[in-house]
């Protein structure tokens, strides 16, 4: 299992703070598990993770979208960040 | 040695107070530059701001702010830095974010504080919604913020 | 408009109510950059420092100081700042000089806090003398000092 | 008349901490009023002012050694300025 978290404006436009996905067996990537994400829950999420300015992270560290995961991460999408 | 202070708290904080804090971490300071950002009155329109929430990513930003940090220790000579960047609901002239660094020579204290700065502001998972009468706005990130961080990489 | 505040003195001064009043000055700014200059403990030969006495050529002091802020206000856009120096006797962990810039933008306010130190050692009439165990010494301009001011000439 | 102050290491060296000068009729420049003072007061004076570093205003403001002067102004001497 993995733990996806969402943050900012997307938390909100998804209505959803996080999701956990039980089934990997498709997932080697973390563009893998956000077009997985985009495809499964109806249009919103889909034009959403589908913007070209989302952050990944995976286990707190940003990274790109080619980074493989692997059972137990923690993943989370995000806007660009406005800090300070 | 190098001390090293990273604070996220709801709570109002006071320069002079945590400038004393740093300060006696050390004993061959010469120079202490300290960076406050606040809220600023009005949004970019010119419209009154009503508050400010600041949302964030527990536990990752800690880790990111302590890698910036370490990441300017390695390139400047800083005795103390600490950073206190407050979350959640703020108004209009509260102080959001302090950073201060205390070293031997005044230029590594400077570009220490400047990059810390630079570096949060787009490095580190805060995010900034503001409130005014014509509503409730999440903030966009600035391309300026993107520049600032370029040129750390040149230099 | 931009507020500008210059003092000389032989008190100590607190950091934290220096830029509290500086901020009170300001409505739209986001950023306040802040320097504070403290006596070392050693000197350049690592020999506990006694004392610092400070002397200044009064009036060529205030009128130096206030030209090197107007010469950043033209530079960048800044709502405040302030200049606290102290001359006299100072103990070692003294605070001897403060500056603070308070802009709009982060930048503006480091550059002009900066720009201002830099000048501040090399172009306001005060001259240091240290008092160690070994005796009393006038402190030498440093070379670097001079470098540091080359670069604003050529940004 | 003009008055010539003195600070720092060089007040100390020189032993005064300003000294007023009456006639003026030889004295058209900072530079002759520094070639002046060097030989009317013995050796002390002569090498302290003639040291390269040796800064000097007029009416408050660092000026050249060339900048001539008139009755009335207020010249220093002094070492490299060692502020903040």
């Amino acid at each position: 299992m993995i733990k996806v978290f969402f943050f900012g404006r997307l938390r909100e436009t998804l209505n959803a703070s996080s999701i956990d996905i039980s089934d990997l067996s498709e997932l080697a990537t973390v563009d893998k598990v956000r077009i997985h994400l985009s495809k499964s829950y109806g249009p919103i999420w889909e034009e959403a993770l589908n913007q070209s300015n989302i952050v990944i992270s995976v286990n707190q560290v940003v990274v790109s979208a080619d980074t493989a995961i692997q059972d137990g991460d923690e993943l989370a999408f995000f806007p660009p960040m406005t800090g300070g | 040695m190098s001390s090293m202070i990273v604070r996220l708290q709801e709570e109002r904080f006071e320069p002079g107070s945590l400038q004393s804090t740093l300060f006696d971490e050390t004993n061959r300071t010469g120079g202490l530059v300290t960076f406050t950002g606040y809220v600023r009155a009005t949004d970019a329109k010119g419209i009154p701001l009503k508050s400010l929430f600041l949302e964030h990513y527990p536990g990752m930003t800690e880790k990111s702010i302590k890698g910036i940090i370490k990441e300017a220790l390695d390139r400047w000579d800083i005795e103390s830095t600490c950073v206190v960047h407050r979350v959640g609901l703020l108004l209009p002239r509260d102080p959001i974010v302090w950073v201060g660094s205390a070293a031997t020579h005044r230029g590594d204290a400077f570009n220490c504080c400047e990059f810390v700065m630079d570096y949060l502001k787009t490095k580190a998972p805060f995010w900034k919604k503001e409130e005014t009468e014509e509503g409730v706005r999440w903030i966009d990130s600035l391309a300026s913020d993107g520049d600032r961080i370029a040129r750390w990489d040149a230099s």
